[in-house]
């Protein structure tokens, strides 16, 4: 198997996948085999490519020019490699929950569910591994598509009124901004692709740049840069697992992973740095770091609350971005990975707390902890990776962050940061204080709840969400713990796009 | 009307100078005004007085409604066929001089195949057209007039 | 322009003033067949507009008598010709749209059949 | 000897196909006659486009008169383009047109319907290979009377086909008067009607008032004939009234022809350097191509009918041809041009499946429309699909369009424009979203079973749909042509 | 001067039509207008338009719309007020007219470019290039004869769009018969 091939395969297995899982949907075990052995295969061609692209290579492959010089083409570069790990790796755990969570729910239309997931996960692959931005936009507003019917996938109005809020944003920003700062780059830069440095440097000047910056950090709207952040929380009606992918994984991940691709290699961040041009874009996403921070404190809503987190730890990303420093880059880098993990483990907890008590509210879930206690503890890791203590993932990313920010100068964005961490702890930790050491509300408020009729019934017991609901929280939170320990290998996988 | 005897006459002796005269008219085009078009407006007009007098079934059994729009076609096919022999002599569509020995003759046929073309299409449309309207109207006028 | 110009210009003024009466009709008037003919009167303004350009004065029509003469311009003639085909054609068209509108709404009226349309499509009584 | 007259053949086999036809009687018989003609006319065309793209302009003398003195037939790659583009829709629409005409039409009428099909072929054709500007006016009206027919068929479904028909014969009737008009007026201060030699003359002519009012009129009439915003009040109920056929076929086509002869008389004929007319481009089309775009795309919102949505749209995205035309660079024509393309594949797609939805439904309200995803599973796919590529999805032919456009206004020095065209298709994001939301997401209405249209008109529409793709991912033929044929506009060869 | 007189009349026979409201006299008074239309045509070396004009315009359209005034109806309805948009839109159209002609060549003018350039070689070579003496005639048969054929074309096109929306008379006596079976 060559690279080349390898690399178109990554787009091919997970649309293939997605005809099978249409094919087999008259018998559910079978379609759900196909998706674990299409996740699998996947994840374990791009781990294939890992070996070479650690080595040095860029395994690329051109498939076709849409218009002369335009062509619709893969590259592997380091940071695609990364976010293409993360996305193929937790698409494996995502399945197992979505199984369980799926039949433990008996929720409709699980053909249709699948099928889209496949096709998203295949355009995140493209996203991840798109040689130029005309790729990466074709394959972005992919994303979009197939996770419109995620999002609506109950059918109920307040589903289609989120699905409408996500799709409009989503796609008006892109269109609207994005398309037009592609457009603008390629009519002065006559190119598209992704290159080391930058494509851009000496082409524009003045004003333009932080005008075609803007275009572009507000055009991502996945990066749910405040304003065009309004989207994430009205995908929150969607089933869990999809809020876990979301969320977690491919859609805001695409967000943030692009922003990173324009900063590195469409302005380079030595232009940006010498043209002060994402100067404003520090103080932009500082704001949206601190500011969803506290709109989650408000939330009752456990996913709602998960979802201003999201917003807020995003922003990490584009900070690392706009600070315009090598640490910032590995900084905001290592933020995709490691917000990963700990975000999806938070989600898969809540939709486990969902499908075993069919509770939503904060406030209601006080003492569960003793009643789910493997859900609560992966609760408690994931959380702490987000808030950044030591030994687990998330204190990396906030360490290259800070040096990041000190190496532009930037000493309140530290300030920033270690606020932001108490924020964290502030909304986060009480969750689990709650479950555990509260204890349970002797007769349950809420009788008329069908699904939360189980519950008083064992008060005393250990009653747990379904197996495959409890297993990937556990997995993720491991991982969690891991990836503390392999910090160091994803350094050197990125050092090279930090280099001048 | 059918009743009236005078019109009845009168019109029986005024329709055969009419139809002579759109035929002159048909032909005389070469020479002085007229042409296929007027000579088909004309020709049409006598029929429609025809059918005016002796009413709208008699005229539909002189000139069944098959008959006209068959000519109808046929007018059309005749000038874009004289426009194919043009072309298959070795012109340029509707190349008249190629029809015949010399450029003169050649157009002068042309011109004269064309103009029957027009003049067979344009009487045919205008009855179709006249028998359209009257049709309703006689419909109308038996039942609500 | 001077004064001297009026005349040569005369007659193109009128030939506006009568395109201009028949479009009035066509725009401003809501019967159905009033429109028809106001189209009839702008059309045939028009016609006078390219005849009026063709002729030179002192000339005769042109047909050739063997005679050497001044002719007026043929090609506006053949135009108009065509024109004229085009214009009864349109002509016979929108009638025959009258007629089967008058079958159908009972009425041929434009703010008649705007309310009838609007009563089939917002409820209220349904015109057969 | 047949390729040397091809540009004659090009009209004349459908032109003589009509009256044969009438002749035939039988419906299936006109219907297959009308199939290989247009067949054979998509065949001529692509030998010309061929001929034209290697070879260079063709002229072509009827009757060996040489111009201006006869009439000529001269193609350059943008009629070719557009030939192409008439008889490839007219080869697409006939397969499907069997099924659909058979349960709108009466039987009786079958060979006159395909009578009457062919002229408005004809007329089409005729106004695109044209040279000569008189000529242009007899095919015009050849297309219009046929046009204002077809649509009046629709009464069998709903009388206001009637009115709709009405209204456009007259609105198309001045439009072809102000026409004639501004062509007697060119007329009368140059002596010519041919086009090539009108563009010498006018050039010459320097400052003249008459030119002046010329322009105007043709502007003005051909703009009521492409429904340039405002003078578009004919086109919606015209489009929705009509029968399925003839609403994809003129949808497609019709204004596209008439944006086309737009394009003859402002680039060959004026000419980019007339004056007035850079002033025109900019404070005359500019607007109203955003105003149409804005004004349309927000009326279509609120269609009930779907029919009459799209034909909303269509005013929309006319107004995204005439748009490019303002830039008056050659990317912005190139943009024009290849939307002509690209529409009548995106509409043709949209308007059959709604065809499909009419022929089992019997309406394409938006309520009808309601659970039709599960019971149409492939009318609905299609017509997604042709949605995304309205709104301009990447890979789609929608997107290619866009990006020329945008990029012309960029060429332009005009960025705001750039996002006000970006913004107009987030509105045809709304209303097609509310299709689709309706169609997959809510329940269809009690006790309506329908299947899946016949294979013969989901065949056509898919291959449009396909094409829809496909012209999307490899857009570098479409391009080309579309280049070469702006090009050949502005740069002066006529 | 008789043309100036004739004009006039047309004039007012114009604005005749607008005030009106009775149908029928608006159907004739269209069917006079024609006819001088027609007249003026004559003096204005015209023949062959006159001839036409008057078949058509005076005799076809009149029997058309009084057909159509006897399956309608005969009278206008009097309009609620005085449309002034279609009065803007008319003025601005005219006044921009009569801007036009202020270059025009003047009216009869030998030497405007119409005559000098296409025309004279349809008046000097047609006599030998085809040999009929209306130069009209050959014209229009001729040297524009796909005009014609197009012109042709546009009259088949109303012949079977009246047969198509009139219902063609064997369709519809079919369709008669069909209904006394049914009843």
């Amino acid at each position: 198997m060559t690279e080349g091939l390898a690399l178109a395969l990554t787009l091919a297995i997970p649309f293939a996948g997605a005809v099978l899982i249409g094919v087999t949907r008259r018998r559910p075990n079978v379609r759900e085999g196909v998706t674990l052995v299409t996740a699998t295969a996947l994840f374990l061609t791009v781990l294939w490519l890992l070996d070479g692209v650690l080595a040095g290579a860029r395994p690329a492959v051109e498939l076709l020019e849409v218009i002369p010089g335009l062509p619709l083409a893969l590259e592997i570069e380091p940071l695609g490699m990364l976010f293409g790990l993360v996305a193929s790796g937790l698409w494996i755990v995502n399945s197992i929950y979505s199984i369980g969570y799926m039949r433990g729910n008996n929720e409709g239309h699980q053909t249709r569910y699948y099928i889209c997931f496949a096709i998203a996960i295949g355009a995140a692959m493209g996203i991840a591994f798109a040689a130029n931005m005309f790729t990466l936009f074709i394959f972005y507003e992919a994303l979009t598509l197939s996770t419109y019917p995620l999002v609506a996938h109950k059918e109920t109005e307040e589903a289609k009124l989120g699905a409408r809020t996500y799709l409009g944003i989503l796609l008006s920003t892109s269109i609207g901004l994005q398309l037009v700062a592609i457009i603008w780059t390629w009519q002065i830069a006559g190119t598209l692709d992704f290159t080391p440095g930058g494509i851009l440097a000496g082409k524009i000047e003045g004003i333009f740049v932080p005008i075609l910056l803007a275009l572009y950090m507000f055009g991502i709207g996945k990066a749910a840069l405040m304003p065009v952040h309004r989207w994430l929380p009205a995908a929150m009606v969607a089933p869990t697992p999809v809020s876990a992918l979301l969320h977690a994984v491919a859609v805001v991940k695409a967000g943030v992973f692009t922003v990173m691709k324009v900063a590195v290699y469409i302005f380079g961040i030595d232009f940006l740095a010498v043209t002060g041009a994402s100067e404003w874009l520090v103080w932009v996403a500082a704001a949206t770091v601190l500011l969803a921070s506290f709109v989650a404190m408000t939330k009752d809503n456990l996913k709602a609350r998960l979802a201003y987190s999201t917003v807020s730890q995003l922003s990490y990303v584009v900070l690392g971005a706009a600070v315009a420093t090598s640490m910032g880059v590995i900084g905001g880098s290592l933020q995709i990975v490691m917000h990963a993990a700990g975000k999806i483990t938070l989600f898969f907890c809540a939709g486990a707390i969902y499908t075993a008590t069919h509770k939503t509210e904060i406030s209601d879930m006080v003492g569960l902890g003793r009643v789910m206690p493997f859900t609560f503890g992966a609760f408690l890791i994931g959380a702490l990776s987000i808030i950044g203590v030591p030994p687990l993932a998330g204190s990396w990313s906030k360490w290259y962050l800070m040096l990041g920010a000190a190496d532009a100068g930037h000493m309140v964005i530290i300030g920033v940061l270690m606020v932001s961490s108490l924020l964290n702890v502030a909304y986060l930790i009480p969750v689990v204080a709650r479950g555990f050491f509260l204890p349970a509300p002797a007769i349950d408020p809420q009788p008329a709840s069908a699904g939360a009729a189980a519950v008083p019934a064992n008060p005393g017991g250990i009653h747990e969400a379904p197996l495959f609901c409890v297993l990937a929280p556990c997995l993720t939170a491991a991982g969690c713990i891991a990836l503390f320990f392999f910090a160091d290998s994803i350094y050197r996988l990125l050092a090279p796009i930090a280099m001048r | 009307m059918k009743q009236h005897l005078v019109l009845r006459v009168v019109a029986k002796m005024l329709i055969p100078p009419i139809l002579l005269f759109a035929l002159y008219v048909q032909f005389h085009g070469d020479f002085g005004p007229g042409g296929g078009f007027q000579a088909g407006v004309i020709f049409a007009a006598a029929f429609i007085l025809y059918a005016l007098v002796f009413g709208l079934e008699t005229a539909r059994r002189v000139v069944p409604d098959r008959l006209v729009h068959t000519a109808m076609a046929v007018g059309l096919l005749i000038f874009a066929g004289v426009g194919f022999a043009g072309l298959l002599l070795g012109g340029n569509y509707l190349n008249y001089s190629v029809l015949a020995e010399n450029q003169k003759a050649g157009q002068h046929l042309g011109i004269t195949l064309i103009e029957f073309g027009v003049g067979t299409t344009v009487v045919a449309v205008m009855i179709t057209i006249f028998f359209a309207f009257a049709g309703r109207s006689a419909r109308m006028s038996d039942e609500d007039w | 322009m001077t004064l001297a110009d009026i005349p040569g210009l005369y007659n193109y003024w009128i030939v506006i003033l009568l395109m201009m009466t028949g479009l009035y009709i066509v725009v401003s008037r809501g019967n159905l067949v009033k429109k028809i003919v106001g189209l009839v009167i702008f059309q045939t303004a028009v016609f006078l507009l390219y005849i009026s350009m063709g002729k030179i004065i002192g000339g005769t029509a042109p047909i050739l008598t063997g005679r050497p003469e001044i002719f007026s311009n043929p090609l506006p003639h053949v135009l108009i010709l065509t024109a004229i085909v085009v214009g009864i054609s349109t002509t016979a068209l929108g009638l025959a749209l009258v007629v089967r509108i008058g079958d159908a709404y009972g009425t041929i009226e434009e703010d008649e059949i705007a309310k009838a349309d609007h009563e089939a499509e917002f409820g209220g009584p349904e015109t057969p | 000897m047949i390729l040397q007259h091809l540009p004659a053949l090009q009209i004349v086999v459908p032109l003589v196909a009509a009256p044969i036809c009438l002749l035939l009687r039988r419906g299936d018989l006109a219907w297959g006659l009308t199939l290989i003609v247009s067949w054979a006319a998509l065949a001529i065309a692509v030998m010309l486009l061929h001929a034209v793209i290697t070879g260079g302009v063709i002229s072509y003398e009827l009757g060996d008169w040489a111009p201006p003195w006869g009439i000529e037939y001269r193609i350059d790659a943008a009629n070719a383009f557009v030939l192409l583009i008439v008889s490839g829709i007219s080869a697409v629409v006939l397969p499907y047109a069997r099924a659909s005409v058979a349960s709108e039409i009466e039987e009786s009428k079958h060979s006159l319907f395909y009578t009457a099909y062919l002229l408005c072929l004809t007329g089409l054709l005729g106004v695109a290979i044209t040279g000569d500007a008189f000529n242009l006016f007899v095919f015009l009206e050849i297309t219009s009377l046929a046009t204002y027919v077809l649509v009046a068929m629709g009464a069998g479904r709903d009388r206001r086909a009637l009115t709709a028909a009405f209204t456009y014969l007259v609105m198309g009737t001045i439009g072809a008067t102000f026409f004639v008009i501004g062509v007697g007026l060119l007329y009368m201060v140059t002596g010519t009607l041919n086009m090539a030699d009108l563009a010498l003359r006018i050039a010459d002519l320097g400052d003249n008032r008459t030119v002046l009012v010329a322009f105007a009129f043709l502007v003005v009439g051909l703009g009521l004939k492409l429904a340039l915003f405002p003078l578009h009040l004919w086109l919606p109920n015209a489009y929705a009234y009509a029968p399925s056929v003839v609403s994809v076929f003129i949808a497609a086509t019709s204004t596209k022809v008439a944006v086309y002869a737009l394009l003859r008389f402002l680039f060959t004929i004026f000419g980019l350097e007339f004056s007035v007319e850079a002033l025109t481009l900019t404070y005359v089309f500019l607007p109203l191509a955003i105003a149409g775009m804005f004004a349309a795309s927000t009326v279509a919102i609120f269609q009930v009918d779907i029919k009459r949505m799209l034909a909303y749209s269509s005013v929309a995205q006319l107004g995204y041809m005439v748009l490019g035309v303002s830039f008056g660079n050659v990317t912005g024509l190139t943009a024009t041009i290849l939307h002509l393309f690209n529409h009548a594949l995106i509409k043709g797609g949209l308007f059959m499946a709604l065809g499909c939805v009419v022929y089992r439904c019997g309406s394409a309200s938006i309520d009808e429309m309601r659970g039709l995803g599960r019971q149409m599973p492939l009318t609905m796919a299609a017509f997604v699909i042709g949605g995304l590529s309205l709104i301009g999805i990447p890979l789609t032919v929608g997107f290619i369009s866009k990006w020329y456009l945008i990029l012309g206004a960029l060429e332009a020095g005009w960025w705001p424009v750039a996002v006000l065209i970006v913004a107009t298709s987030l509105l045809a994001v709304l209303y097609i979203g509310r299709v689709v939301e309706v169609a997959y997401l809510q329940p269809a209405p009690e006790g309506r079973v329908v299947t899946e249209a016949p294979r013969s008109m989901l065949i056509p529409m898919w291959v449009l749909i396909v094409a829809n793709i496909y012209f999307g991912i490899d857009a570098s033929l479409t391009t080309s042509v579309a280049g070469t044929a702006a090009r050949a506009l502005i740069g002066g060869t006529p | 001067m008789i043309d100036i007189v004739l004009l006039t009349f047309l004039a007012l026979t114009a604005l005749a039509i607008v005030r009106l409201r009775h149908l029928f006299a608006v159907v004739m008074l269209t069917g006079v207008y024609s006819l001088l239309s027609a007249g003026l045509f004559v003096l204005l070396d015209a023949v062959d338009v006159a001839f036409i004009e008057a078949a058509v315009g005076a005799g076809i359209s009149t029997v058309l719309m009084l057909g159509t005034l006897a399956l309608t109806s005969r009278r206008e309805k009097v309009p609620g007020r005085i449309p002034v948009l279609p009065l803007i839109v008319v003025l601005i159209t005219g006044a921009a007219l009569l801007y036009g002609t202020l270059d025009m060549p003047r009216f009869g003018d030998a030497g405007a470019p119409i005559h000098r350039h296409v025309a004279p070689r349809y008046i000097h070579d047609s006599g030998t290039e085809i040999g009929v003496p209306n130069i009209v005639t050959s014209v229009l048969a001729s040297y524009r004869g796909f005009d014609t054929l197009g012109e042709l074309t546009v009259i088949f096109t109303a012949g079977i769009g009246i047969l198509l929306l009139l219902g063609g008379t064997g369709g519809r006596r079919r369709k008669d018969e069909e209904m006394e079976e049914e009843g």
